[in-house]
């Protein structure tokens, strides 16, 4: 089943076993069942074995009002679908009740996801993994007084201020399809935390992440937002990740990255219009994985949940360095990978529309943001091996 | 993620502290580089997790190194790789765990009076609550084989169990004082309780908290959501689709 | 002792070389209490039976203290109490034993079509076939039950495998690769062979040479003999008995 | 289950599995099928792993012409059902046939009963253990060239010769309901085997066995015969083996004792006529092995075989200081033991012949031969405890 590369990273993967029964309500897109999904399938690959497997501690209110503000947090705390006709005003103010329903232990679901991100930050801060995984976070929409996009907390900047206690720069990179604004909103005005997103812009949830967006005050040019058309696919996608995200590597010489592997930009998504498979996906992980610089994956969107689990099960097997079958091995949710049964997803067949020289106008543009941070060390970084 | 109704949103990055996170000032990095065992990694002796500390600190290898796992207060252990243990022996322990599973479903009468058959049987004990369990089992095991099958067998005294691998898991096994039996929601519910909630999921679709209410009030939602993407795996579901 | 037709009979003690024994004259009894390590007792490295010897030789305690046991060139060891599992840890492997026993049937097809119920296979893997052939694993695992349990489980290598334990059991367990299956003959006779053996015993009555000759040449007599045996403690011999 | 005394003794067991399904023939009563329910239920009572569980090699031709003839040997050797039709002139010679038909592998049989008690007789000669059991042999009417009493190899007579190489003295003692005929013709005339044989006496088989029979030459008083009466029961046979047995073991100090454990004595026996118990026949075991001399235990009659395998279980149970259950454990015979599946069985309501005065003044003349035996040495030899 498996074979081995050079010097295997070790890596830690969180995970609470109640994450997958939370339940946004009936229609809703997103399932935190994916998340069981993956870890049963991680289980059937026989990866689950060759991790180190933690359940994190949930996140506490003090921990979580780091970033959000307490009023929030404590809305959230006490709001339930049986006391929440009495709340509506609360519920306009914080964005709760349509994308962001009131569900059964929404509070909960939050203090696991965030105590996952919390605990992978702590694992890389004290040097004790090379990667951490946290599935259940991600969740890069929730600001600091609003939930937004299926997002109440948000683990990402919880995390990366967890980061910042032991690292002068933080790099955060988003693949989901959509603009990871929540976590720019939060490090806008700072040089100490970058952030890159690879989105769809133009009619498209949540109408932030457009390229002249470049961060504010100190954070200027500490935004980078790269904007994308429908139907992207695996070798334009490469074409344009691996050179911005080698160069932002270079000038900025994080001291640890954390990379949101929001599934929904996948071919196929329920949610989504982009046309990448695992490998184009997967090929985000292992570019920054290369650096070896402590990096910490986190889920996200992702709403064809059967793919979701394949892509973040393949990406856990870039991670330890481990090739896995084509064949999808048994497990409780086989049925769910019908008809082919197989790990790796086809691309659609869809029009591309982003040309070469709309991507390479945008690359050059980006460039240029790059060019106006201060000047990086004589050292160059490049990724390690191969 | 993404609105329910796919619109496009007209969002903008705000600036202000009611926006913008707060920027931890000191870094430890660099003294951390300098002196990696002051820094904030913990000690052991953290009241709390002492039992897990402990049994990670010391993943005793056969040939009788000790290697050290550190944990951070933020986590609790389920299972690590640093054992001298090979995969072939891990898959040899997870088939006794299945094994296990399959004799303790022969032991209860409530599950022996359920499965038409043997092939069933085994099959409900392959599922992977089991494997799951059992690897919890041999990390509390400290990767010793012999111990490990001592879990899988606990007698009847709780000394003899790591209750610490059920808060691990989140599983709940069953009694001590033989062998140990691990079920899912798939497995726990009779027969009456999936028509209840074939009837229930005909008339509220998937309003869990409905269902649970007119028709489940014994169940939690949480058990309704687990059984419902078991329920879609089977049988049952392919022929209540087939009859729509 | 005693005749068939119980008459008395007319014996007598005779006196000859035709009836005594050759009484050996040497008597190695005092050389042996002044220095017992030189005497007869063999040392380890008997070809013949190099394998059990050296595992009999040293049963290692858990607490790492070597315990000699010695054997005679007339035996193979097939258990011994020297060594430091408790009578609660020996009950617990017989436990996962059963247990393997009756997924290794679910695993099989012939058996998993033949029990009717759970609770019969559950019985099938619990008959004294299957706990004498683990305790002989066990003494093969040095008393170790961790290598005791990779020996009910062995993968497809002849080297994992301990086949010094059939030797002495003198049972056939089945191939490798899976948790291994020990059945005896109640259960290795399918239904048609339990006919013809009822249908030749109303025939022929014990007379199983005539019977395998007949009936079942593909059987041993000693197979007819022990299956006889053991069809005396099931329905169908309360049954054919009721016909009579 | 179990409760312990005080020291227990390092017991040795022997047993072939295969020696259960070896057949007699139809309608004789001696089955090999009880060794193996007795070793069955040794395992079910948890006593198998109290002992040392060895399995014997079988003698060899050479082992068994230690005290056999070539003749014979080579006779039962080939004889087959198949073939014994053309050799009816030496089985008459040999007295096979009736009591002692031919039967497949009778030849093998022989040798796994004598491999076993020659086993036994090597670890007490090597001080390995403390007591050894063969259920498997004790079949003490096989004379030098001749079967008998559905013996054709006599184990215990090789079994002696091994332990005379080790002890000056040897001690056999019979308590099968059988007169232990040849064993005593075998040391007929030696005083360094000592036989005691208690039994049926008077138009019972095999005849021999009166009070006067002493032994010969320098063999004269190391014969030793108590003759018995039908339906003698446990307080009666105590009354007299205690004192008889004390008594021999103070004048002849034997070196090894081995003790024949025929449980045709037991009430019920379907050649018997006796009324003893478990208790009364356990007994002599127990006596026996308090002197703390290397002890054998053997096998021999017994055709009640549900209580045979219940007695042998027992004497091993007492070999082991253990005290098992009345209550039988669950085991593949289990059906053989109803209607009441326990362990000790009760005497039957029949007249016990041997009176009091009979016993008393046998055992007189008992004394009076081993009064005629060298004086004792000084020490006197008493069992160890209580
Ligand atoms: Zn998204
Ligand atoms: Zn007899």
């Amino acid at each position: 089943l498996f074979t081995y590369r050079a010097m295997p990273k070790k890596v830690a993967y969180y995970y609470d076993g109640d994450c997958g029964n939370y339940y946004y309500g009936q229609g809703h897109p997103m399932k935190p069942h994916r998340i069981r999904m993956t870890h049963n399938l991680l289980l059937n690959y026989g990866l689950y074995r060759k991790m180190e497997v933690y359940r994190p501690i949930p996140a506490s209110f003090e921990e979580m009002t780091k970033y959000h503000s307490d009023e929030y947090m404590l809305f959230l705390k006490n709001i339930r679908p049986d006391n929440m006709s009495e709340s509506s005003k609360q519920m306009a103010r914080f964005n709760v009740g349509e994308d962001c329903p009131v569900f059964d232990g929404v509070y909960e679901f939050c203090q696991l996801s965030c105590g996952g991100s919390l605990a992978a930050a702590c694992k890389l801060n004290q040097k004790q993994a090379d990667i951490t995984i946290n599935w259940m976070g991600g969740l890069h929409h929730a600001k600091k007084s609003e939930a937004s996009g299926f997002c109440y907390a948000n683990d990402i900047v919880l995390a990366i201020l967890e980061l910042l206690k032991h690292h002068q720069r933080v790099l955060y990179v988003d693949i989901d399809i959509h603009h990871g604004d929540g976590v720019e909103e939060a490090f806008y005005t700072t040089d100490r935390v970058m952030t890159c997103s690879f989105h769809k812009y133009g009619e498209y949830f949540p109408g932030t992440g457009d390229l002249k967006d470049v961060g504010a005050d100190k954070g200027r040019y500490y935004s980078l937002n790269f904007p994308l058309r429908d139907g992207i696919d695996d070798e334009s996608y490469e074409r344009i990740f691996v050179p911005v995200m080698q160069r932002v590597m270079e000038s900025y010489q994080p001291g640890a990255v954390v990379l949101q592997c929001g599934a929904d930009s996948l071919t196929g998504d329920r949610l989504g219009c982009f046309n990448l498979t695992l490998r184009g996906h997967g090929r985000c992980v292992e570019f920054l994985k290369k650096f070896g610089v402590p990096l910490m994956l986190l889920g996200g969107g992702g709403y064809t949940i059967r793919n979701v689990s394949r892509c973040w099960t393949y990406e856990t097997a870039v991670a330890l360095d481990t090739d896995i079958a084509n064949e999808l091995p048994y497990n409780d949710y086989f049925e769910y990978f019908g008809p082919d049964f197989k790990l790796h997803i086809s691309p659609a067949s869809m029009i591309n529309q982003n040309t070469r020289e709309y991507l390479e106008k945008t690359q050059i543009r980006i460039f240029e943001h790059l060019r106006e941070l201060p000047a990086a060390p004589g050292v160059q970084m490049q990724p390690i091996g191969d | 993620a993404a609105n329910l109704t796919l619109l496009a949103d007209k969002g903008t990055i705000r600036v202000g502290n009611k926006y913008q996170a707060e920027i931890p000032e000191n870094v430890k990095e660099e003294e951390e580089d300098e002196n990696k065992e002051n820094g904030d990694a913990l000690v052991i002796d953290e009241e709390a997790q002492e039992d897990a500390q402990e049994e990670a600190q010391e993943a005793t290898s056969q040939d009788g190194a000790h290697r050290k796992m550190a944990l951070t207060e933020r986590e609790r252990i389920i299972f690590h790789p640093k054992h001298s243990l090979t995969d072939q022996e891990i898959d040899q322990f997870l088939i006794i765990a299945r094994a296990v599973g399959t004799f303790s479903r022969a032991l209860d009468t409530n599950s022996s009076t359920r499965f038409p058959t043997l092939h069933m049987v085994a099959a409900a004990a392959s599922r992977d609550v089991t494997l799951f369990h059992a690897l919890a089992l041999l990390h509390q095991a400290k990767y010793d084989l012999g111990q490990a099958v001592r879990y899988l067998c606990p007698p009847c005294n709780k000394d003899t169990y790591p209750f610490e691998a059920e808060k691990a898991t989140g599983l709940h096994t069953t009694s001590l004082g033989g062998p140990i039996l691990c079920r899912d929601q798939l497995e726990e519910w009779s027969t009456a309780e999936s028509n209840l909630f074939e009837e229930a999921l005909e008339k509220y679709g998937k309003d869990f908290h409905d269902m649970r209410n007119d028709y489940l009030p014994w169940k939690s939602v949480r058990d309704l959501v687990e059984y419902y993407y078991m329920w879609k795996t089977t049988n049952r579901y392919q022929e209540s689709k087939k009859q729509k």
